[in-house]
C-alpha cells in the first residue's frame, strides 16, 4: 500500500477530529458569552423597576400657625419647622376616615421619610411659598412603590401581604383618583446614599469611585510605565534586578483583602492618611494594579521592534531619548491593554477598602478625594445586605451603573488604544 | 560568467590565516581601525582587523553570511555598545581620536558617524518629522526656517524631495520600500554627519529602488565617507571604490575594487569571488 | 484641617439602626450627616480604643457588651471616659420557607439538633449528635432533614443564639445544669459547642442571602435578625420557640426567649469637642427614635421598656461614665 | 503658606533657572560657534539647573511641614499650662474646633478660652509658615544662583539629566519591594502575638479548624482548633474547580478566536469575553448561591448523591467562569505571537489545522499560557466573596467536591470583620493566614519562575 | 566578470512582455501549471505563469526581491490557502489531477508536496519528534520499531544522522542554523512525498551549512522532484537542472540551467545574470 493511500485512509477520522476540535472552540466561546447573558439578563430584569419613582400627588396647606414660620423667617427657622404636619395633615384630609392611632401611623407612611425635607426645600427655596397652598408629587413610601410596581402581589391573601388590607385600600383609592404617578427616577442618580429605599441615590457612589480611580490612575499608570521601562530598557542584570521581579509576580497573586491590610498599617496607622477617603482607597488599589499594568507593560514594550530603537540611537539620540521619542509611544497601545484590566479589577474591588473604612454609610456627597466616600462595588455590598426590599431593585441598578462604568472605560482605552496603534 | 558546480569540501576552507592581504592602511583616512577583536560574550566574532577607512571614499565590506561585516560596521559608531554582551578591543579612531575612550560621549559619535539599517525602518511619524528628529534632538538649526531648509535639502540629497514634496506630513511609513530606504538616507544626512555606515541597505529592495539607492550613494561620496557593508557582489562593484573581504571574522584582503574583483590575490576571495561558495 | 463630621464604626447589626438615625440627624440639623462604618463589633473596637483625638472615631457600635479587656485596652490608650448607650433589643429568629413546614421549637429542640455532642440517656454520658431529621429529635417535628444555615463563629448572633437557645436547652438536662456548677468550662462547652458535620450551615453574614437560600432550598430553616423576618414576612415564616412566636410584641415583653441587647459606646472626651455629638446623642436616645414608636422599631429594633429607657437617656446625656 | 502655593513658588523658581540657565549656554555657544560640532542641547543645562534646585527644595520643604505639626503642637501646650494634656491626642481633640474655625462666626462661637487659644495658634501658624516659606525659598534661590554659576557648556548636562530620571525610574521599579515589605510589616506583628497563643506547627499542620471560642468575657470558650490545613485543603480544591472550568473553557476560547475565527470576529469578542472578569464578585456570589448551588444540589440528589447546599462545586464553577477570560486573553495574545514559520512547517507536512493546534502551537505557547493560567490561579485563590455565599464557611477537611468547604481568604474577611474581640486568636489567626498565604503564593511564583525559566532555555 | 558600473535607468527596465521565452513545457511533467494569476487582495502578484515541472529534476526559480518566486512556490501545494486575502486562478495540475478543485484534499496535497522554508523552523520538540511528526499524524507506520527505522532512514537521507546520533531526544531547537535546516529537510522526507518545495533554503546558513544543503540536494533528485527559489545565481547554477526566470509577477525565461546561465535569451534576465541589478 502506498504512502498516499494510507494518507487518504486516516482523513475521515482526522477530519472528524479536526471538525470536532472547531466546535470545540466555537461551544466554549458560545458557552462563555451565553452566561455572560444571563448574568446581564438577570441583572437587567431585576434593575429596571429602580429607574421607576412612584409618587402620591397632595395639596398641602402651608399654614404659617401650623410651622411657626412666615415668608420673612430666616433659613434657620425654617430649617426647624416641622413640615410633617402639613403632608400629615393632607393624608387625614384625603382618608378622614382614619382616627386610631395606629392607623394613623399606617396612614402617614404612605409618603416618604423624605417627603418632609422634600418640603422643606422646596420652602427654603421659594419662602413665597408659605401660607399658601400647593399641589405637590411627594415620593412615594417604599411600599407604596412596590404594590405600584407590582412587586408586592396584591391578590396575595393578607396574612402573606406585606403590605396590609388598609394600607392597600389607601393606595387603591389615591390610585384611583389619579394621585398616583410614576416617572423616571432622577434623584438615583442626584442623591447620596439612603436608609430608605426610595431616597436611595448612586451619586455619592459615582463619584466616590471617579475619585478613587483618578487617584488610582493617576499613581499607578506613571510608576507602572516607568517601572516596566526600566526593567526592560535598563535594568543591568544582577540579583536586585532579579528580587524586583520576583516581587512583581508575586504581588500579582496576593489576595487583594491583604493590600488592604497594608493600606491600614501603612497609610492610614503609619502616615495617618484619613479614614474612608478616596486618597487612600486609590493608594491601596494602585499597588494592587501596580504588577498587572507592568506586567502587560513590560510584554509591550518588548514587543517593540529593535529596529525603532537603533534607527534613534543611529541618528545619535540618547537612549533616553529614543525611549521617550519611540518605544514609549509604540507601546502604549499594549499599554493600555494593560491598564484597563488593571483598573477594571480596581473598578469591581471590595476586600481591600473595607480595611481602610469605605464600607460605611456616607450620605453627604464627597467634593475631594480626602472626603469620606464609598464606591460603587461597596454600595452594591451594603444594598445587598440591607433588610429592607426596596434595595434589590437598587442593588441590581448599582451593578447596572457600575457595568456602564467599566465599559465605558474599556471604550475610552479601545478608542485611546486605535488612536494609538500605528502599523510599520 | 563561469558556473562551477563541483565543491571544496569543508576542510579545504581552514587554512591558516595570515596577515591580510594587499593595502589595509591608506593615506588620508578617516577612520583608522587597528587590531580590533569583538567578543560576543566567550565568542570572538571579530580577530585583529586593521583596517583604515579613506576619507570621500566608498569601502564595500563583502564576505559570506555570518563572517563579521556587520559587527564590524557596528564598533565604528559604537552601535554595539547597545548589546550587552559585546565587548571590543583594540583601537578605533576617528579622525586620529579614539572612539572608544571613557569620555567619548557615544551620542556625538554617532551624530558624527551616522548608519543607515538593512531593513528600513522609518519612524512611526511624518515624513517631515522622521527627517527633523535628528537636527531636533541636536538642535541644529535656531528655528523653524531654518529647519525646513535643512529637511528639505536633506530629502533633495536623498533624492526623494520630488516624490514626497506634496505629503510632507503624511506618514513615512506609507511609502514604498525603496522610498523608505532613502527616507532614512534622507534622515541620516539631515543630522550632516562625517561617515555613513550601511549595512545592506538595498537588499530588502526591488532592483528600480536598488538602482536609485546605488545612483545616491555615488553622489553622497562628494560629501560624506561611506562604508557599505553587501552581499551582492554586483553591487560592491558597481558603488564602491575600495573593496573588503571578510571570512569568519578575520580580514582577509582589501583593495582596490576593481582589482579584488577581477584579480583577486588571496584564495578564499577568488573562491568568494568566483562563486565557488556563498 | 479639623473634623466636622461624627465618625462611627463598629458593628454590621447596629449598623442599620445607626444609620437610620445618622441621615435623619444630617437631613434635619445643619450639621452634616455622621459617617458610619460597618467594621464588625470587634474591629470597631479595636479603633475606638486606639485613642482620643480627631483621627479616631467617636462612638462605636457593638452588637454585644464591651468586654473587660477592651476596656482595659481603651484605658490604656488615654480613652477614659467611655459612655455606654443600650439601644434595644435585636430577636434572633429561627426561620424557614413560607410554603414550607410550620416549626413549633423548643430551645430543648434546637439545642438537640445543633449541638456537636448530645446527651444520652444515661447520665453523664454525650455521644456525636446522632440527629439527622428533625423529628428525631422531637417526634412532633416535620420528619425533615436538619439543615440549619446560621451565622459563623465570628459572630455575636451565633454567639447570642448559642448562650440563649442552645444553653437554655442544654439547661434542661438535669445534669448538665449540674455540671455548671463543678466544671463551668465543661458545661460550657457542652451547652455552646454547634456540630460540625454539615446540619449547621456557617452561611456568612448576609442575611438577605440566607433568606433566598431558603426559598431555593424549602427544608432548610436559618437564624438571623428579627428585622429581616419583618422586612420579608411574604418569603419566610419564622418558627414559635418554646411556645411564642417571633412577633415584635413578644419579643419586646420577654416572651419570646432569644434576643440580644445592641449597645453603642460614645467617647466622651471627643463629646464637647466634635461639632454635633451632644445633638447626635440627644437624636438617637429621643422618643422619636428609641422610643416605643419611634422610627428605629419601624426598622425591626425591639424597644427597651419605659424604666430601662429613661434610665438611659438620662445616663446618655449626662455622660455618665460606663461601669463594668 | 499654603503648600499648593510654596509648590507653585517653587516651580515658577525652577522655570525661571531652567531659562536662565539655558540663556546662558545659548549666549556661550553663540560666542564659540563652531559649525560642525554637535553639543549638547541647552535645554538640558535648563532641566538640570531647575532640578537642582526644585529637588532639594522640595525635600526641604515636606521635612519642615513634617516637624510643623509636632512643633505647633509644643508651643501650643506650652501656652495652655501643659499639665492640661496628657498627650498629643488630647490636644489635637482639643484643637480640632479651633482649627476648623475659619470664619469670624465660628471664632465668635468658641468659648473664651478656646478664643485665646485660637489667637495664639493663628500667632504661631504666621510665624512657621513665614519661617518656612523663607527656609524653603531661599534654599531653592541659592541652589538656582548656585547651579547657574556653575553650569557651563563643558557641563555633562544631558549625562546629568538622564541619570535623575533613570534614578527616578529605578524608584518606580522599587516600589514592588516596597510593598512586599509594608505587606509583611502589616501582618507580622499580629502574626507573632498569634503564634504566641497557638503554636505555629499546630498552626500550619493542624487538620481541624474550629474557632468555636467565646466572643464575650463572661463565656467560656467552646472548642477552639485553629489548623490551617482545611482552609488551603479548601483554597485549593475550589481553586482547582475553578481551573478545570476556566482553563479547557478559557484555552479553546483563545484557540478558535487566534486560529479559526476571523480578524472581526475576534475583535469582538475578545473584549466582550473581558466583561466577565470585570462584573462585580458580588453578582457572582449570589448566582452561585441561588442559581447553581440549588441546580446542583438537586440534580445531585436525583441521582441520590448527598449533596450539600453550599458545594464546593457551585462556587468553584462560578469562579471558573468568572477568570476564563485570564486564560482566554493571555493565552489568546500568546498563540498570535507564536511565530507563522511554525504554523507553516507542520502544514506544510500535511497536519490538518488541530493536528498543529494541539501538537505544535500548544508546546511552543505553553510557557505564556502557563502565565496566563498563574493569573487566574492568583485571582482565584484571592477570591472571596463568591466563596462565602456559595460555599459557606464549614472548614472541612475534604477534597469530595460535593461538600461544603472553607478557604484562607474567606476565613481571613470574616474573622476580620466580625465581633470578637480584637486581640482574640481568631482575629489574630487573620494575619497569621494572611501572612501563610503570602508565603505560599511566593514559594510558588518562584518555583513556577524556575519552571519556565528552564522550559525556556530549553526550547528558545 | 565582468564589472559594470553604468546603470540602467528605471524607464528602460519597462518592457512590454510578452509570452515567457524558453521552453515552459516539458515532456514528463511532475506538476504543470497553466496560466495560473495569484492575487493578495486586489494586487496581482504572479501574471498569467505557465510552466511545466518536470519529474525527478531540480528547478530553480530565480528573479530579483519581490517578483514572485515565493508566491509561485506556495500554490504548488497550496500553502497559500493559509493567507486569507490570496486567491489563485489558473490551473495546476498534479500528476494530471487539479489541486484546486473542491474535491482536493489540501492535508493530502501536502502530504504529497512536502516544503522546506527559508528559515530552518524545526518544532519546539525533540530531534525525533521532530522527524516523526510526519509519519505520526498520517499513519505511515504500524509500530515503534517502523517509526524508528522511518526516523533513522530520514535522517541519513538528510545527512543528519552522525551528528545526532547521539542526542536524538534533545531537542531540535538546540541545533544549529544549518543542522536545523537539515532537520527541516529530514522532517519533510520523512512523509516521503514525491514533490519537495525549497523557499530559499540556504539563505540563513553560512557557507559550510550551505555546501552540505547543496550536497544534499543533488542526492534527492534521484528520489523526489525539486523546486528551489533562491536569490544566488551561483546556488542555483550548482544545484538545478533547469532554471526559470521571474521578473515582476511573471516568468519570463525558462530554460536548462547551463543555457540560461551562459547564454539568456531575454534581455530582462541577461541584465539579472550579469548583475546589472538584483
Ligand atoms: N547579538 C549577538 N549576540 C551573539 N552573537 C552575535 C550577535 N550578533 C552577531 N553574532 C555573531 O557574530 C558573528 C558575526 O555576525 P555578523 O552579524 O557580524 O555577520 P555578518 O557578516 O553581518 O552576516 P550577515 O551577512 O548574515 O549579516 C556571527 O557568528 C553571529 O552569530
Ligand atoms: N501575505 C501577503 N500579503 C500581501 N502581499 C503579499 C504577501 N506576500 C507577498 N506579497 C506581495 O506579493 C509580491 C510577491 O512576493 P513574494 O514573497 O512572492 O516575492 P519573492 O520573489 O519571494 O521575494 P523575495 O526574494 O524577497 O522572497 C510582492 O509584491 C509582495 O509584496
Ligand atoms: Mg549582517
Ligand atoms: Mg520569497
Ligand atoms: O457586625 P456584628 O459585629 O454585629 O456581627
Amino acid at each position: 500500500m502506498n504512502n498516499t493511500d494510507i494518507v487518504k485512509q486516516s482523513l475521515k477520522k482526522r477530519y472528524f477530529k479536526e471538525r470536532l476540535f472547531k466546535t470545540m472552540g466555537m461551544l466554549s466561546i458560545v458557552t462563555a458569552i451565553l452566561f455572560l447573558l444571563l448574568l446581564l439578563t438577570d441583572i437587567f430584569t431585576k434593575a429596571w423597576p429602580a429607574f421607576i419613582q412612584t409618587r402620591v400627588e397632595l395639596t398641602v396647606d402651608l399654614n404659617e400657625a401650623d410651622l411657626g414660620i412666615d415668608a420673612q423667617s430666616d433659613e434657620q427657622a425654617i430649617m426647624s419647622a416641622d413640615f410633617r404636619k402639613p403632608i400629615r395633615a393632607a393624608l387625614l384630609n384625603t382618608f378622614p376616615e382614619v382616627t386610631k392611632r395606629k392607623q394613623k401611623r399606617e396612614l402617614y407612611s404612605l409618603t416618604s421619610m423624605g417627603a418632609e425635607f422634600q418640603l422643606r426645600d422646596m420652602v427654603i427655596e421659594n419662602p413665597q411659598l408659605i401660607g399658601t397652598q400647593q399641589t405637590i408629587q411627594f415620593m412615594a413610601d417604599d411600599d407604596v412603590d412596590a404594590v405600584i410596581k407590582g412587586t408586592i402581589d396584591r391578590l396575595l391573601p393578607e396574612s402573606d401581604r406585606r403590605v396590609k388590607n388598609d394600607k392597600l385600600g389607601w393606595i387603591e383609592t389615591l390610585e384611583a383618583s389619579g394621585q398616583i404617578t410614576t416617572g423616571f427616577n432622577w434623584h438615583f442618580f442626584a442623591a447620596g446614599d439612603s436608609r430608605e429605599p426610595e431616597m436611595a441615590g448612586i451619586k455619592g457612589a459615582i463619584l466616590g469611585s471617579l475619585y478613587t480611580l483618578l487617584v488610582t490612575l493617576a499613581l499607578s499608570f506613571p510608576v507602572a510605565v516607568a517601572a516596566a521601562i526600566y526593567l526592560e530598557e535598563f535594568a543591568p542584570k544582577n540579583r536586585f534586578i532579579d528580587f524586583i521581579e520576583i516581587n512583581i509576580n508575586n504581588l500579582a497573586a496576593v489576595p487583594s483583602i491583604v493590600f488592604g491590610l497594608l493600606g491600614l498599617a501603612v497609610f492610614i496607622n503609619f502616615f495617618s492618611m484619613p479614614r474612608s477617603a478616596p486618597i487612600v482607597g486609590g493608594i491601596v488599589l494602585s499597588l494592587m494594579t501596580l504588577p498587572t499594568i507592568i506586567i502587560a507593560s513590560r510584554s509591550a514594550i518588548k514587543a517593540v521592534p529593535p529596529s525603532l530603537r537603533e534607527a534613534a540611537l543611529g541618528l545619535g539620540a540618547s537612549k533616553m531619548q529614543s525611549v521617550f521619542h519611540h518605544v514609549l509611544p509604540a507601546a502604549l497601545p499594549g499599554i493600555l491593554t494593560g491598564t484597563i484590566i488593571g483598573m477594571a479589577q480596581a473598578l469591581g474591588e471590595t476586600a481591600p477598602l473595607l480595611m481602610i473604612g469605605m464600607v460605611a454609610f456616607i450620605v453627604d456627597i464627597p467634593q475631594s478625594v480626602t472626603d469620606p466616600s464609598t464606591v460603587l462595588p461597596i454600595q452594591v455590598f451594603l444594598w445587598a445586605d440591607s433588610p429592607e426590599r426596596g434595595f434589590l431593585e437598587k442593588t441590581s441598578a448599582a451593578i447596572m451603573v457600575l457595568l456602564f462604568f467599566l465599559i465605558a472605560m474599556n471604550a475610552i482605552a479601545i478608542y485611546l488604544r486605535k488612536k494609538f496603534e500605528k502599523k510599520w | 560568467m563561469k558556473v562551477q558546480s563541483n565543491r571544496e569540501t569543508e576542510d579545504s576552507l581552514n587554512i591558516e590565516y595570515t596577515d591580510t592581504v594587499g593595502q589595509p592602511l591608506c593615506d588620508d583616512p578617516k577612520i583608522s581601525t587597528r587590531n580590533v577583536d569583538v567578543f560576543y560574550a566567550d565568542n570572538q566574532a571579530i580577530h585583529d582587523v586593521s583596517l583604515d577607512i579613506g576619507a570621500h571614499q566608498v569601502i564595500a565590506l563583502i564576505g559570506p553570511s555570518g563572517c563579521g561585516k556587520s559587527t564590524y560596521l557596528r564598533t565604528l559608531n559604537r552601535m554595539n555598545d547597545t548589546i550587552d554582551i559585546c565587548r571590543v578591543k583594540g583601537q578605533i579612531l576617528l579622525d586620529g581620536h579614539d572612539i572608544y575612550q571613557k569620555k567619548q560621549d557615544p551620542v556625538l559619535l554617532r551624530a558624527r558617524v551616522g548608519m543607515v539599517f538593512q531593513k528600513p525602518n522609518p519612524f512611526p511619524k511624518s515624513i517631515y518629522d522622521n527627517v527633523a528628529y535628528g537636527p531636533r534632538i541636536h538642535g541644529l538649526t535656531r528655528n523653524k526656517a531654518e529647519l525646513d531648509d535643512l529637511v528639505e535639502d536633506s530629502l533633495i540629497k536623498a533624492g526623494l524631495f520630488q516624490e514626497v514634496k506634496d505629503r510632507l506630513h503624511a506618514p513615512g511609513t506609507g511609502l514604498s520600500g525603496g522610498q523608505q530606504q532613502r527616507l532614512c538616507i534622507a534622515r541620516t544626512i539631515a543630522v550632516q554627519p562625517e561617515v555613513i555606515l550601511m549595512d545592506e541597505p538595498a537588499s530588502a529592495l526591488d532592483p528600480i529602488a536598488t538602482a536609485k539607492i546605488e545612483e545616491l550613494i555615488n553622489e553622497l561620496k562628494e560629501n560624506f565617507t561611506i562604508v557599505i557593508v553587501t552581499h551582492s557582489m554586483q553591487q560592491a562593484a558597481r558603488v564602491s571604490q575600495r573593496t573588503a573581504y571578510f571570512h569568519m571574522g578575520r580580514l582577509i584582503e582589501v583593495g582596490e575594487t576593481d582589482q579584488i574583483f577581477t584579480n583577486p590575490s588571496h584564495e578564499l576571495t577568488e573562491k568568494y569571488i568566483t562563486g565557488r561558495f556563498g | 484641617d479639623g473634623r466636622d463630621y461624627i465618625s462611627v464604626v463598629g458593628s454590621s447589626t447596629v449598623y442599620p439602626f445607626s444609620t437610620v438615625v445618622a441621615e435623619r440627624f444630617g437631613k434635619s440639623t445643619s450639621f452634616k450627616t455622621p459617617k458610619i462604618e460597618s467594621t464588625g463589633t470587634g474591629g470597631g473596637m479595636k479603633l475606638f480604643c486606639k485613642g482620643t483625638g480627631v483621627d479616631t472615631p467617636d462612638i462605636t457600635n457593638a452588637s454585644r457588651r464591651i468586654k473587660e479587656s477592651e476596656l482595659t485596652m481603651c484605658h490604656e490608650n488615654g480613652v477614659d471616659g467611655v459612655v455606654e448607650v443600650l439601644i434595644g433589643y435585636d430577636g434572633i429568629v429561627v426561620a424557614n420557607d413560607i410554603n414550607s413546614h410550620d416549626f413549633n421549637l423548643s430551645r430543648k429542640d434546637l439545642f438537640l439538633a445543633l449541638a456537636k455532642e448530645v446527651p444520652t440517656g444515661k447520665e453523664g454520658e454525650l455521644v456525636a449528635n446522632p440527629y439527622t431529621t428533625w423529628n428525631e429529635v422531637n417526634t412532633d417535628l416535620p420528619a425533615v432533614k436538619i439543615e440549619v444555615l446560621g451565622p459563623p463563629p465570628t459572630s455575636g448572633t451565633r454567639d447570642a443564639f448559642v448562650e440563649l437557645a442552645m444553653e437554655g436547652g442544654c439547661k434542661a438536662f438535669p445534669w448538665i445544669k449540674a455540671t455548671k456548677a463543678e466544671d463551668k468550662s465543661k458545661y460550657k462547652t457542652i451547652c455552646h459547642t454547634i456540630r460540625e458535620d454539615g446540619a449547621y450551615v456557617e452561611a456568612g453574614e448576609n442575611d438577605n442571602l440566607i433568606i433566598q437560600k431558603l426559598q431555593k432550598n424549602p427544608d432548610a430553616l436559618g437564624i438571623f435578625g428579627f428585622s429581616f423576618l419583618d422586612q420579608n414576612a411574604d418569603l419566610v415564616k419564622g418558627s414559635m420557640v418554646d411556645g411564642a412566636a417571633p412577633e415584635f410584641e413578644t419579643i419586646a415583653s420577654g416572651e419570646y426567649p432569644v434576643s440580644r441587647p445592641l449597645f453603642f459606646y460614645v467617647k466622651k472626651a471627643h463629646v464637647s469637642e466634635i461639632p454635633g455629638m451632644q445633638e447626635f446623642l440627644a437624636e438617637f436616645t429621643s422618643e422619636k427614635a428609641m422610643g416605643e414608636e419611634g422610627y428605629l422599631t419601624d426598622k425591626g429594633l425591639i424597644p427597651l421598656d419605659e424604666d430601662k429607657y429613661m434610665k438611659v437617656k438620662t445616663d446618655t446625656l449626662e455622660l455618665n461614665n460606663l461601669a463594668l | 503658606m499654603k503648600i499648593s502655593l510654596m509648590i507653585f513658588l517653587l516651580l515658577i523658581f525652577a522655570a525661571f533657572s531652567y531659562f536662565m540657565a539655558r540663556q546662558k549656554i545659548t549666549t556661550a555657544y553663540r560666542q564659540h560657534k563652531s559649525k560642525h560640532k554637535i553639543l549638547t542641547l541647552p535645554k538640558y543645562f535648563g532641566y538640570v539647573a531647575a532640578l537642582s534646585s526644585l529637588i532639594p527644595a522640595l525635600l526641604m520643604m515636606f521635612f519642615l511641614q513634617m516637624v510643623e505639626e509636632p512643633y505647633i503642637n509644643h508651643e501650643i501646650s506650652s501656652f495652655i499650662s501643659s499639665s492640661q494634656f496628657d498627650d498629643n491626642q488630647d490636644l489635637n481633640l482639643y484643637m480640632n474646633e479651633i482649627i476648623s474655625a475659619d470664619t469670624p462666626e465660628k471664632v465668635a462661637a468658641l468659648s473664651a478660652e478656646k478664643q485665646q487659644v485660637h489667637q495664639r495658634y493663628m500667632e504661631i501658624q504666621t510665624t512657621t509658615d513665614r519661617t518656612q516659606a523663607v527656609i524653603v525659598l531661599s534654599l531653592a534661590i541659592l541652589l538656582a544662583v548656585w547651579a547657574f554659576k556653575k553650569i557651563n557648556t563643558d557641563t555633562p548636562a544631558r549625562r546629568v539629566f538622564e541619570r535623575i530620571v533613570e534614578g527616578i525610574l529605578l524608584l518606580a521599579a522599587s516600589i514592588a519591594i516596597m510593598t512586599t515589605v509594608g505587606i509583611v510589616f502589616s501582618v507580622l506583628f499580629e502574626s507573632t502575638r498569634f503564634f504566641g497563643e497557638v503554636p505555629i506547627l499546630s498552626f500550619m499542620f493542624g487538620t481541624e479548624w474550629s474557632p468555636q471560642t467565646a466572643i464575650r468575657a463572661d463565656q467560656v470558650g467552646s472548642s477552639a482548633a485553629f489548623g490551617a490545613v482545611p482552609l488551603f485543603v479548601g483554597t485549593m480544591l475550589i481553586s482547582f474547580i475553578a481551573l478545570l472550568v476556566s482553563v479547557p473553557l478559557g484555552l479553546m476560547s483563545a484557540i478558535y478566536l487566534s486560529e479559526y475565527a476571523s480578524q472581526r470576529v475576534r475583535s469582538l469578542t475578545k473584549p466582550v469575553l473581558e466583561i466577565l472578569a470585570g462584573i462585580p464578585t458580588v453578582v457572582y456570589g449570589f448566582f452561585a448561591a441561588l442559581t447553581v448551588a440549588p441546580f446542583i444540589r438537586d440534580l445531585g440528589q436525583s441521582m441520590g448523591l448527598s449533596v450539600a447546599s453550599e458545594s464546593a462545586l457551585a462556587a468553584g464553577l462560578v469562579m471558573g467562569i468568572m477568570i476564563i477570560p485570564f486564560v482566554s486573553s493571555l493565552s489568546d495574545d500568546v498563540l498570535s505571537a507564536v511565530p507563522q514559520s511554525l504554523r507553516e512547517g507542520s502544514l506544510g507536512l500535511g497536519a490538518t489545522r488541530s493536528e498543529t493546534i494541539i501538537k505544535v502551537l500548544i508546546p511552543a505557547a505553553l510557557p505564556g499560557i502557563v502565565g496566563g493560567v498563574l493569573l487566574a490561579a492568583s485571582r482565584a485563590i484571592g477570591e472571596t466573596m463568591i466563596v462565602v455565599m456559595a460555599a459557606g464557611l464549614a472548614a472541612n477537611l475534604t477534597v469530595n467536591p460535593l461538600d461544603a468547604v472553607t478557604t484562607v481568604t474567606v476565613q481571613i474577611v470574616t474573622l476580620l470583620t466580625g465581633d470578637q474581640e480584637f486581640d482574640s486568636a481568631k482575629t489574630l489567626a487573620a494575619f497569621a493566614l494572611g501572612l501563610m498565604l503570602f508565603i505560599t503564593t511566593l514559594i510558588l511564583n518562584v518555583i513556577a519562575l524556575h519552571v519556565v525559566r528552564k522550559y525556556r532555555e530549553q526550547y528558545e
